[in-house]
């Protein structure tokens, strides 16, 4: 991807469309990240496709001076598959909500996942449908009111990233639409090779305002915020808190920011992933890149086997067309 | 031995040498390999320069369990001297391995007819599963008909004796026993078999030549021994347009036309699929072309198999994507997508029994309502059907022309009894066929200008601008659109021109297909028998025939189901009577009447099995009576 | 002020008390309330004794960015004491909340119709916004129109200041203001107002206060101020049929009319649906009435929607699913399935605008070729289609009286304009509807018989076998089978049998419902106008109008599309003409020339909004010139 | 469910239906587990339910003599939704394969766990499409060869118990199809309330005989098979190997048997689940109930809130269509 592309600012990812999400919605500021991080990625506007299903978040591609494909609900995984596949040259980015990737589009975003199809995933988790009016999502929590459950929801929400885990992804993150750290999760998402899952808390200031409020207001921030860095200890509360390894109960706690014990974060281990994916109640929310391990991308894969299989054949359509056992016919009917 | 099931016409009997055709039934246990043994047979019939037809019928299930009636597999061919076009009505051999193939079997085959049965395996316990009380071969119950028996498992076991494999194994060589007793009836070279058991069993060379010693031992037993009943027959080569020919499964032609559309096309192409029986044929023939630019995908369901499709056609390869029945209803939505987005797209649609997941195996034309209909909203799309085998390949490059000449998805239907048929196949001159290469548009717009995904071109095409065009960056979607530029527009002047375009658009499709013909009898007939897809074979012959006694009959057989040929309404309206025989509960029809306003009659069959000549017969002199 | 848009013919113009009708559109930033507003004044209006019609028009878009054109949010009523069966074609009065809705909504407005502005919001930035290069309210563009502008905004502000509100939930009131000046120019009553919103606004009495009084103040300024050009304005009622009334929509209506249909079934209701544009209302009424047996699941997709509504079915209770478009697109795979089984299930169409995603928020008549003929195979369903909010009552009651008696799918079509507008409707007695009480097969077979659940009983319709039954276990699927025990067969019979059966019992319920009748005009006229659905209104209109003017036209309204009454191909072959108005390309159009072979001609609309009626008066005319 | 149910045999269990899988093939040996399984489970066979989509596998419901529903491709656990919603009496099992539940069926797979459904769900996973002649499926491994895939498979396969981990699953075990202690994990995925996922190696011996030889041949069962049972060690290899903790690396190593740093089976250890169900190359497989960790279900969570909404309200058909602002219309035209 690292073309010589011409120097850009965030505003020659604009396109010439006016946005029409409602005022105050946490999908223009995630606009804003992405806008200001193309520009850094070192990528041609002209090989960038933004693929989207069907939601308020999905509208993103009309926003940007790229290539855009506005699909069909649930479906973008499929049709991002088809493109890169076709022309691997491309940058692809997945756009999609709590709705379009974990309702209806589930199975598709799974089987992206674990095919590790090189693009970007990033989900726009509002924790509801905001297109179609404030129905609750499969993100929504028991005991979500909204018109389709007037009595309040009760079935238990999936975890974007723990199903995203499930699935075989190989690099998970997550970011909160306005936090400045929101452009670092994009460009790692973008350096990683292959299926980049991206869960992006999104505020609907209009069906599901400040449902994340209790980690994302100012005050409370630093407490419950837990930013992950390869490398580096898990800390939290300006450094004053840590998490480490319960060993009797086989799963994590949290300690004095100078405790020994505290855990050093390795991206590449899928167990711990687990466990910071779904830190309970009382816990801060893990954020940044929560796992990431690299593996072979499925374009890669099946571009290698096709040149395999056809290197050393010549593709001539009439050898192929007179393949197998053939006769001839003469003027005369022929007899053997 | 017999001649062809039908009573030869004046013209025929005349002919020299006398037109004959044989048809011929092998029938056995899944495990028996039936299959192969009619395969093999073909390909020496089509050597020996017969025309042929054939009928694979086999299960649903994998394996069934042995010796039970719905185990039972059954390839049928008819060959002959003369034109052969269905798989005919009756057969005059029946070859039957077992018990509950002579079952399931034995009243589909003419009075008189031959009977071939393996004694070995009318054992009590088989009989019970086959539901026999006694043994028919020996309670006379079979009178009717002409009937050998012998022990074709023991004689097998015997020639394979010296090659010491196990007696699971030995047994297996039993459909060579019996395919070198066909050949001797026929008068068949064993050579091109035994080159193909060689290439076949490469890797365990014990195998080719015990299957060999089968092969050579049932055509020995049929030179030595005195059958009574059966006698050795040639069936002269049947006369044919010169040239290389092959033998050929409509799924084999519809993938070699896929890769020759693409071809002529100039773009590679990218087939999205997912398995389901009878389409799975296709993905498996195309993922093994690689060498042609093709890139094959299994995806995850129908849904993504064409959204996946949907995808690679809009960053520049020709997108496939292929099904049957229950996974052609989920790509409707997407459908939608392809009409609204206007990307060339082609869905092959490889038809079986229905509803629901129906009868997998058997054929049937009953989706031709959903492909014309079948999506919510006006989303017009050309649709397209094959005749026969042969007919794939060419169908297949027209739905690739279409597709790319007019941006639009294009539905290809086929069925389950063209996929698995095989026919003889004249290989074609790929010199001969008008290439259609793609331009894409590339063209950056002047200083103020925007660009126009949805401007009009040849044809109200729009232009197809690939991802990774400098300048022409642009968004598309399943919005209604603003004319020309694509933007988001709910107006209702653009909704109205949109609908309007997408139409005349599909209909302008009328203007690039040949005026349609009529393949026998003359225009303003008495009766017309129009047909479409895989009805030809039947449809033509009983016309034929009807024509040879006299009858003033027409067979017009459509290939463009949508838009139909310009001159189809002028055609129509000078037939006195109009039939549509269909596979189905009568969907053509609906189409001829509301586009024509014509008085066509259906005359449907819904049974899993193609129509028989005579039942075609039939309905024209009742018609005409 | 003016009367209707239409010219009164004689006899209406003669009438006493003179018959006029009034047509007023609200218009506003989708953040003015004007559908609330639209709300209230429509049920004043019909609390006055006005017939009525609306048609609610709002953007795709959630909240779009405040004083653009796509966010510009309508709602017009049409009220009279004439029967009214239009929201109207043309408005009388336009009330414009700011230069967007002004720009977006004058166009409509009839020669000579009054504007109100609220100038306050006429401010150089929306202006700029809405495309103005200068004022409208200044530069004599809106001569043709008689205008009128006041600072509503400031007015509002005035009004509420008392109770402290800030400045942006101080303007929220001003939609408030506006009704109570409408309700002041027409004669109407607050006290309902004031009612309801003492209980909208029951937990923050002082938003309560602050509305009232921005209701009162409006009021008071039209009765205080002297505007020009507007006068105070009474409409008589309109006569009405005796009894108890209530405004409703369809959506509404559609979900008391499942809850009658399963409690008169005496069937525990399930609904299956996943949230679309303009389907997901029907879900929202159904989820708050669980005292009627009702277990509403917002399942994961449509698939699983309909998957769920069968399963439900198939344990006892009445499956219902619903969507619009993109969804039912994708329900047709388990629609087979249903057909397959046989269940009762009721499939709930809301069309909108499409192909694709279309035009979410814009109506469409344009799935009835998918609802007839959308699915793979012959897979018969029967389908109704309502005509108008209060008829979407009856009409649900009839799809569930099908669905259980035939033990089979029904697709019930509605359109968005019918789920959203709203229209007077008599409250029914319940005592006066005929329970159709299902009863459960139960009674075990005999020693040595097998279960039987696919015998046929009355109306072809199979036994309803709950799970839970003891003796009655067995296997159900979508495989071919055998008819009787519904065991696999894929044998010839089997298919045959049960495909005609499937057709055979569809067709039957023709047998079950009333025959076809005129609903204006006289059997053999000149023209027949034949349409079904939402086009009631417009076609009622224009008939009657056109038989007023003397001409000799017909109009029939289907609402059992298929089957059809039985009377249907007698009734139609005597009219010399025939058009078919639809919000489509011609869908209902194919199936008359199909089944009927009559020259049925369309009269197609697809922009998203509903006939005019002058627009079929033209195409009448147009016809018997 | 434990009502007074006759007692019954594995016969009483058996349709009358022949059964037509092909002969060896792992199914027969599945069936006849669960045959003789139900009458240890006193549930009547009127009210058993045995819902599956559609495969080789899918055609089970057939034999058994019980009520059953061969429904569409990939759907069953929708359909088994409606059913246990509309009647929770009944005692529902799902019936699917790798490809029915795991490629078209994913998302319905996901979403029945995470709503945590009452029912068993048998997965029998062959990696392969049986019913379709040999397809490779989303668990085949890398590199297998089938008709669609000539050169051999690229992409990743999911871990089935991976993700139904990832979708909230409440109940996960392994069986083998032909292993003696398959009714021991069916009792406990019936005890189990709430969705139990069961994934059960099933032989193939057409398109993908011993593709798990590996670990089911008897020469290498005792050293690749781990037996999980609640409170008990993880050990295998006749006890002479268990596995412990590896402190260091955040993830499981193997040890002696009598090393007192083995593990003890806690099933409610998601943590220790994941590694469990992930345990890499060299190490035995994980068998029996590796996860249970009881919810509320979701039928009874419906049902409760329908009861709760219902009470005190009478359902007046009358009063409901009369409900709303209404007026009444006199003979003669009325005014206000
Ligand atoms: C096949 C289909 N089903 C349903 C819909 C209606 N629909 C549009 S968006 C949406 C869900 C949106 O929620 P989410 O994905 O979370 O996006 P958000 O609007 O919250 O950003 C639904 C149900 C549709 N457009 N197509
Ligand atoms: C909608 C649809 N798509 C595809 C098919 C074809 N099909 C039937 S079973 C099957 C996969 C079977 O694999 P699996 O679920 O692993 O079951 P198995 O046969 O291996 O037991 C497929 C692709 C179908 N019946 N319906
Ligand atoms: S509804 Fe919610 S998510 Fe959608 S645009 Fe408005 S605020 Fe954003
Ligand atoms: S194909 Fe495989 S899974 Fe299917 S029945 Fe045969 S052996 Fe069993
Ligand atoms: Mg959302
Ligand atoms: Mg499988």
């Amino acid at each position: 991807m690292n073309d010589m592309s011409p120097v850009t600012t965030a505003k020659d990812w604009a396109s010439d469309q006016e946005v029409r999400w409602c005022p105050g919605c946490g999908d223009y500021a995630v606009l804003k990240a992405v806008q200001r991080t193309m520009p850094d990625l070192g990528v041609a506007r002209e090989k960038t496709v933004f693929v989207s299903g069907i939601g308020c978040s999905s509208r993103f591609p009309y926003y940007m001076a790229t290539y855009g494909f506005h699909t069909i609900h649930g479906r973008a995984p499929a049709f991002a598959t088809g493109i890169k596949l076709a022309n691997p040259e491309l940058d692809v980015w997945i756009i999609t909500g709590d709705g379009d990737a974990l309702s209806i589009g589930g199975n598709h975003t799974m089987h992206v996942l674990r095919r590790n199809l090189d693009c970007q995933i990033l989900l726009f988790n509002n924790e509801i449908y905001g297109l179609t009016k404030g129905q609750y999502s499969p993100t929504s929590r028991v005991g979500t009111r909204s018109p389709s459950t007037p009595f309040g929801s009760v079935d238990r929400p999936v975890t974007p990233c723990m199903f995203a885990l499930g699935s075989g992804a190989r690099f998970i993150a997550r970011g909160i639409d306005v936090h400045k750290n929101l452009p670092e999760v994009l460009k790692a998402a973008h350096a990683h090779r292959g299926a980049s899952f991206v869960e992006i808390y999104q505020n609907c200031v209009v069906y599901n305002d400040d449902v994340f409020a209790s980690f994302t207001e100012r005050s409370v921030a630093a407490d419950n915020q837990l930013w992950l860095q390869p490398g580096e200890k898990m800390l939290f509360a300006g450094g004053t808190k840590g998490l480490a390894l319960d060993v009797e109960h086989l799963c994590l706690k949290v300690v004095e920011g100078d405790d020994p014990a505290v855990l050093v974060h390795d991206p590449k281990n899928r167990g711990v992933a687990g466990m910071l994916i779904e830190l309970p109640q009382g816990f801060p929310v893990a954020l940044g890149v929560i796992y990431e391990d690299p593996a072979p991308t499925f374009e890669s894969a099946v571009r290698e086997q096709n040149a395999a299989a056809a290197s050393g054949k010549t593709p001539d359509l009439q050898a192929l067309v007179a393949k197998g056992q053939t006769w001839q016919v003469e003027k005369e009917p022929h007899k053997l | 031995m017999a001649t062809a099931t039908h009573q030869l016409t004046e013209k025929e009997a005349t002919a020299h040498p006398p037109a004959e055709a044989i048809v011929v039934r092998f029938a056995g246990d899944s495990g028996d390999g039936m299959q192969l043994t009619g395969g093999q047979f073909t390909l020496s019939t089509a050597l020996a320069g017969n025309d042929l037809a054939t009928f694979p019928d086999f299960p649903a299930e994998i394996r069934a369990p042995q010796g039970t009636t719905f185990g039972v597999s059954a390839f049928q061919i008819n060959f002959g001297s003369t034109a052969i076009e269905t798989a005919g009505d009756q057969p005059d051999v029946l070859v039957a391995m077992n018990p509950a193939a002579l079952k399931t079997n034995v009243e589909a085959l003419r009075e008189g007819g031959l009977i071939i049965a393996d004694e070995g395996e009318f054992s009590a316990r088989n009989l019970a599963k086959a539901g026999y009380e006694q043994n028919p071969l020996e309670d006379g119950s079979l009178a009717k008909w002409q009937l050998v028996h012998f022990n074709i498992s023991q004689l097998t076991l015997d020639a394979v004796k010296p090659y010491g494999l196990g007696n699971k194994e030995a047994l297996r060589c039993k459909n060579m026993w019996t395919l070198g007793l066909a050949l001797w009836m026929f008068d068949r070279e064993r050579a091109p078999i035994v080159d193909w058991l060689k290439t076949k069993f490469a890797k365990a060379p014990e195998l080719a030549e015990a299957n060999i010693a089968a092969l050579n031992a049932g055509h020995a037993y049929g030179e030595t021994v005195e059958i009574s009943g059966v006698h050795r027959h040639h069936v002269a080569a049947a006369p044919a347009e010169p040239g290389l020919y092959r033998t050929v499964t409509g799924a084999e032609a519809l993938a070699l036309g896929l890769v020759a559309g693409c071809q002529l096309a100039g773009l590679k192409m990218f087939f999205g699929g997912y398995p389901i029986t009878p389409a799975s044929a296709l993905l498996h023939h195309l993922s093994r072309l690689k060498e042609f630019g093709i890139t094959t995908f299994q995806a995850e369901d129908e849904i993504a198999a064409i959204c996946s499709a949907i995808g690679a056609s809009y960053a520049g390869s020709l997108g496939i994507t292929s099904s049957s029945g229950p996974g052609i209803a989920l790509k409707t939505e997407a459908m939608g997508l392809a009409v609204m987005t206007e990307l060339p797209l082609v869905i092959v649609n490889s038809q079986r029994g229905g509803p629901s997941t129906g009868l997998p195996t058997k054929t049937e034309q009953s989706d031709l309502y959903q492909a014309v209909y079948g999506r919510n909203a006006d989303s017009p799309i050309p649709v397209i059907a094959t005749r026969s085998p042969a007919d794939a390949f060419d169908c297949a490059i027209e739905a690739c022309r279409i597709a790319t000449h007019y941006m639009t998805p294009v539905i290809l239907l086929t069925d389950g009894y063209i996929a698995n048929a095989a026919e003889p196949w004249r290989v074609p001159d790929m010199g001969r066929y008008e290439p259609f290469p793609v331009k894409f548009f590339d063209t950056v717009p002047g200083e103020g200008q925007g660009v126009m995904p949805y401007a009009r071109g040849d044809g109200l095409a729009r232009p197809w601008i690939k991802p990774g065009t400098p300048g022409l960056e642009h968004r598309i979607g399943g919005i209604e659109k603003q004319p020309g530029t694509g933007n988001i527009d709910y107006s209702p002047g653009a909704h109205q021109e949109m609908t309007d375009t997408r139409a005349a658009k599909v209909l302008g499709v009328a203007n690039s297909i040949p005026d349609q013909e009529i393949c026998l009898g003359r225009e303003g007939a008495k009766l017309a028998v129009v047909g479409w897809g895989s009805t030809f074979g039947p449809i033509h012959q009983a016309v034929r025939r009807a024509i040879a006694k006299g009858q003033d009959v027409a067979h017009i057989h459509i290939r463009h189901i949508w838009p139909m040929p310009k001159n189809m309404a002028v055609l129509l309206k000078d037939f006195e009577n109009i039939i549509v025989p269909e596979m189905n509960m009568g969907q053509l029809k609906t189409l001829l009447r509301d586009q024509f306003l014509v008085d066509a009659q259906p005359l449907t069959k819904v049974s899993g099995h193609p129509f028989r000549i005579a039942e075609i017969e039939a309905a024209i002199d009742a018609r005409l009576a």
